[in-house]
């Protein structure tokens, strides 16, 4: 279903952005194969981001939530693209 | 089924999906903001946990950008108001 | 119209490159609010955007108008994605 | 309404069309450009206005951009021809 | 021309369009790799060719991106066991 | 065709990814005209981009293949957006 579509595309969107950043942070200088410091980092890193999403979703939902009720917003949210 | 049940179906099916599109909006700008305040306020090496500047700094970010988005929205506004715009 | 909707998709791009730009730089170390030199620096850095578009766009379509005329360029204008 | 005259129509519509694309396309080239050469050209602190050298540096950006891109279209087309390509 | 006919000739049409999504998404992943790949492994100055270690941080910048995707999807698969779910 | 529109599409996004990545570290700072150094570096960087994303396609489509045979992915490739 949509549903379903919709948080599948978000799960995928996680774990695509978890990549890049912490590739990003984790591998600076790409070797033969992984360390084990860099696969320690990417698993830290990766519940970092986790974190991070939920952290960011809840400020993000409470102050929507907030600008709603105080009618400073007429229409669907806040302009982010 | 008659036209009338039709026409409820397709309505409910509109109202449906629309707010299945505002959910994918809200989730797509909750990703954007994660990845921004991330590379704004992840800076230092990795640990075990966030230090507790970091997971500040990400509740501030989402915030302060709100705020900026919101600023320059009515600056806009105010010159656009000026210029004796539509 | 069609029209107008060019011209607002190009206004709702304008305001979010100013929010995503002029945040990156007045907003380094975001806090509890915005602070009274955040907000002076969003002020002036939405100004020079808006001043850096037009100057963008002037040169941009000179050139435009240049290369068409020495008929350097056959089709569509330069490659920009 | 004639046969004739909806076709008319129609072709006007098409190349309504056509032009409100290119005008769009030329508007995103333009809105890539500003925010690529903002971040070369204003690395400084914001200031009440433009130093002279950042404008300056915007226009010229502009413009090498569009020189660097005919270059490499030019060195890409000499590259195809040594080859034998089509 | 028979049902049977424009029917095989659907299948195939739609077998080759589906090969060729497969081949327009492996590019585009080909484009992303090498520009990030690129920006980890390229960073002085362009000469006349490339220096030994960075044609290997290129190669090696491949192989440890997949490694670093098939971990990470291996440790959300781990958590989603471990918390019960579909 | 189908199969030229994706050979075409490759060719044009390789093209802007050069000329992106090649201004950005040729050209710091925009003068009034292209310099010969600018030239220079411009074409040899061009050369090292094409060279890097021969080096990447046949890193990538060798791992590919490799995970391919050992089975260890099941659907459609390594997750990439």
């Amino acid at each position: 279903g949509v549903r379903n579509q919709v948080a599948l595309q978000s799960a995928q969107t996680l774990i695509n952005k978890i990549t890049d950043n912490c590739f990003e942070k984790c591998v600076t200088k790409p070797g033969t194969s992984l360390g084990g410091s860099e696969e320690r980092c990417l698993g830290q890193c990766m519940e970092r981001y986790m974190e991070a999403f939920t952290v960011v979703s809840r400020a993000y939902t409470n102050r929507i939530a907030k600008e709603r009720q105080s009618q400073l917003l007429n229409t669907g949210g806040v302009a982010l693209h | 089924m008659s036209a009338q049940t039709d026409e409820a179906l397709e309505k409910e099916l509109a109202s449906f999906l629309e707010q299945e599109t505002a959910k994918s909006q809200v989730q797509s700008s909750i990703h954007t903001l994660t990845d921004m305040c991330w590379k704004k306020c992840v800076t230092g090496s990795i640990g075990a946990r966030f230090a507790r500047s970091e997971e500040g700094c990400l509740v501030n970010c989402v915030d302060r950008f709100l705020d900026s988005s919101l600023f320059i929205i009515q600056k806009v506004e105010e010159a656009r108001k000026q210029a004796g715009g539509q």
